[in-house]
């Protein structure tokens, strides 16, 4: 809330309070208007640590102690492949990234999810249909192979919040949206030389 | 005789109507979009909404002319561009479809486990008598502005609970409303994304629901509209009608206030 | 064009007598059109059948104006307009609208009456981005405009 | 049930421009439902339009024409209160009609 700038401290403290109430009453309220649907439950409503954290309106802004610790305990949670395994097919990859379907209601449960990545993000520059939602990775192998980049890179995969608290983008590999193989061959879509991710680079 | 009137006023609006809003205007789809006209199929199911209101049903065998969407029993011009707003006989703040499902319960005798049965149509349908009614009734505030009940405590703790909602972050992917519509100039795939967040964005989109889905083949209402944006989060069914949805349209409308209603649209 | 286009038009005319006899008797007490369905072309699962169907491939020919997005905000409905410049190829007769890699290509036929301008709009589905073609008729001959549209994905996947 | 067909002629230049919107599925018999069963294809096969009782166009259609179809035309002559009627049938023998005068 905007107001919250001018007000002093006591009431600052009450202002939160109150914030925290409604968002209480939001999660009941959401609950309480929802039902479930085919494999979907109403658990889903239910929000660990990072979702309240970052299910704050714009207007009102988190701790920086929380947002760290936070951060931390999502980079301690990654498993990470060993040096020569990051890298799966990167046609597969393509086709995860491709499919936006799985974990709606309305998909089959027995279908592999899809990562989406087109929804959000520019990849193959022949693509035209790529969202803006996040940044173009269009050519991302040129920036290198390094075991250092190859974990960046997988860690953004598997939970991003490990670098950017409340980013926007889902915890494929942290929430089991991806599997481990499906996150492999992503990796390889976009660093692999051959993926047409990199089309536009010199050999 | 007034069904008759309301027949010759709608026929009129039709007729003097501008050219259908499209919701977005981006570049890329400009010359697709320019080919469709003007012709929404949308005006079938306005003149099946305009039936089905007055035409007697349910147990009670009585037609929804009694029905009070807030500017007296029967009026329906400029009441939905007047939705959601808080009603004294329920308590409660309402949208269109809660506050016709009310009608249906209060005046035809209906129950709520057949209005909730399907208030949207499935795939390979045509419409629901709630896609109807709702569409007609957005068609009777065309041209109005919009303008959601915030006098009471109650729409404005709805305004509040919507906000929430709006930024609610859950379920497996983590998104909430903000995800895709919290900024502009965005778009998903090649879809522009409003920000519905500032007035611009709300407007757009607030206006032009109901809308034709062009994909679809149906005439698709500002509650489904919610409903499906959940099921795009990952999230469980929003049932219609409820706090949630009310909230949220509730939000939605208060940033769009001032803008003038266009719906029944047509989009993709 | 040659001798054998036309050939091939009279011989599809012959076996839509068949045809004409069989709607005949499927229809409920009158004959509902003046003309017949091309069934088996609408039938045909490739744009090469439509086009055996019909008794050859036609000539592309400028005077048919074929106007179709470059890309479709949505492959399930996507507008065409075909127009045919009277002067270039007077006294067309039926225009067909061809998706190429829809399941059954053939999507609209338009049998024109004299007195009837070579003009047609409609909005048919297009499964995936291909070329669309549109097909004129005029005299026993056989001529063709294509166009191809691209069909784009929706943001969640479909 | 209301009027399955809206229409809208027009003259135009030196002729009538017919404008027609159906109400009408459209199904390819291709697509399943939200359970799963396959849709029956239910579509127009055939669609006339005529002018004062006189065929102004027969058309065929697939199933591949979209949902709620639309269709346009131009005829030459027509005079403003002359009738157009646009009628349609379908693979499951059901029909729709509609007429307008040309303003």
């Amino acid at each position: 809330m905007t107001r919250m700038k001018t007000i002093k401290p006591l009431v600052l403290l009450c202002c939160f309070l109150i914030n925290s109430a409604l968002a209480d009453e939001a999660a009941m309220l959401l609950k309480s208007s929802m039902a479930d649907k085919n494999f979907v439950t109403l658990e889903r409503v239910e929000r660990d640590a990072l979702q309240s954290f970052c299910s704050k309106p714009r207007s009102e802004e988190g701790d920086i102690e929380t947002a760290n610790a936070l951060r931390e305990s999502a980079r301690a949670a990654v498993p990470m492949p060993t040096e020569d395994d990051f890298l799966g097919d990167w046609q597969r990859g393509e086709a995860v990234a491709n499919n936006g379907r799985g974990l709606q209601y309305s998909d089959n449960p027995e279908q592999p999810n899809g990562g989406n990545c087109y929804a959000c993000h520019q990849l193959d520059p022949d693509e035209v249909a790529y969202g803006t939602l996040g940044p173009s990775l269009t050519g991302y192998g040129a920036r290198g192979q390094s075991l250092s980049m190859l974990e960046y890179t997988w860690i953004k995969l598997w939970n991003t919040h490990a670098y950017n608290v409340c980013s926007h983008m889902p915890r494929f590999g942290a929430a089991g949206i991806l599997s481990e193989q499906q996150l492999k061959d992503v990796m390889a879509y976009l660093l692999d030389p051959r993926s047409p991710v990199n089309s536009g680079l010199s050999p | 005789m007034i069904s008759w009137c309301a027949g010759i006023l709608s026929s009129l609006l039709l007729l003097l109507a501008p050219l259908w809003a499209w919701a977005q205007q981006d570049g890329i789809f400009d010359e697709y979009r320019a080919m469709f006209g003007d012709d929404n199929p949308a005006v079938f199911v306005i003149d099946e909404g305009e039936e089905l209101w007055f035409s007697k049903a349910g147990p009670n065998s009585t037609s929804l002319e009694g029905c009070d969407l807030g500017l007296g029993a029967g009026v329906v011009e400029g009441a939905y561009a007047q939705l959601p707003r808080y009603f004294a006989d329920t308590d409660r703040v309402q949208d269109v479809e809660s506050r016709l499902e009310h009608c249906m319960i209060e005046l035809q005798g209906k129950t709520r486990e057949e209005i909730h049965a399907k208030p949207y149509s499935l795939r390979g349908d045509l419409g629901t008598e709630m896609e109807a009614l709702v569409a007609w009734l957005a068609e009777q505030s065309r041209g109005l502005a919009i303008a959601p009940g915030q006098a009471h405590p109650s729409e404005r703790s709805s305004y509040e609970l919507g906000e929430q909602l709006f930024y609610f972050r859950a379920g497996p992917h983590d998104f909430s409303c903000a995800t895709c519509h919290g900024q502009s100039g965005k778009r998903i795939r090649l879809q522009s994304l409003p920000d519905l967040t500032a007035h611009e964005g709300a407007a757009e989109a607030y206006s032009s629901w109901p809308a034709y889905r062009i994909s679809q083949g149906i005439v698709r209402t500002m509650g489904w509209r919610m409903r499906d944006c959940f099921r795009q989060q990952r999230m469980p069914e929003l049932i219609m009608g409820s706090e949630a949805a009310v909230a949220l349209q509730t939000y939605l409308a208060v940033n769009a206030a001032g803008a003038t209603m266009a719906a029944p649209g047509l989009k993709r | 064009m040659s001798s054998r286009q036309s050939a091939g038009v009279r011989r599809r005319a012959v076996l839509q007598m068949g045809s004409l006899l069989a709607l005949a008797s499927a229809l409920p007490g009158r004959l509902w059109a003046t003309v017949t369905r091309p069934q088996s072309a609408f039938e045909a699962t490739a744009v090469e059948g439509v086009f055996a169907d019909l008794g050859v491939t036609p000539a592309r020919s400028d005077a048919i104006i074929f106007s179709v997005p470059d890309i479709a905000e949505n492959g399930a409905v996507v507008p065409v307009k075909i127009e045919v410049d009277d002067e270039m190829l007077p006294n067309v007769s039926k225009v067909y609208v061809i998706v190429e890699k829809n399941p059954n290509p053939l999507a609209a036929v338009f049998a024109i009456p004299e007195g009837t301008q070579p003009y047609v709009e409609t909005r048919v589905k297009v499964a995936q981005t291909c070329e669309l073609f549109a097909v004129a008729e005029a005299e026993g001959q056989l001529y063709m405009a294509s166009k191809e549209t691209k069909v784009t994905l929706g943001g969640c996947g479909g | 049930m209301a009027s399955r067909i809206r229409i809208r002629a027009q003259l135009k230049g030196d002729g009538c421009e017919v404008k027609a919107l159906m109400r009408h599925p459209m199904e390819t018999g291709l697509r399943k439902d939200q359970l799963g069963e396959t849709i029956p294809a239910r579509f127009i096969t055939a669609v006339k339009v005529t002018h004062n009782d006189k065929i102004v166009l027969d058309a065929f259609w697939g199933a591949a024409v979209s949902a709620n179809p639309f269709l346009g035309m131009r005829f030459k002559g027509g005079s403003v209160g002359d009738v157009v009627k646009v009628s349609w049938l379908d693979n499951q023998g059901d029909t729709g009609e509609g007429e307008t005068q040309i303003r």
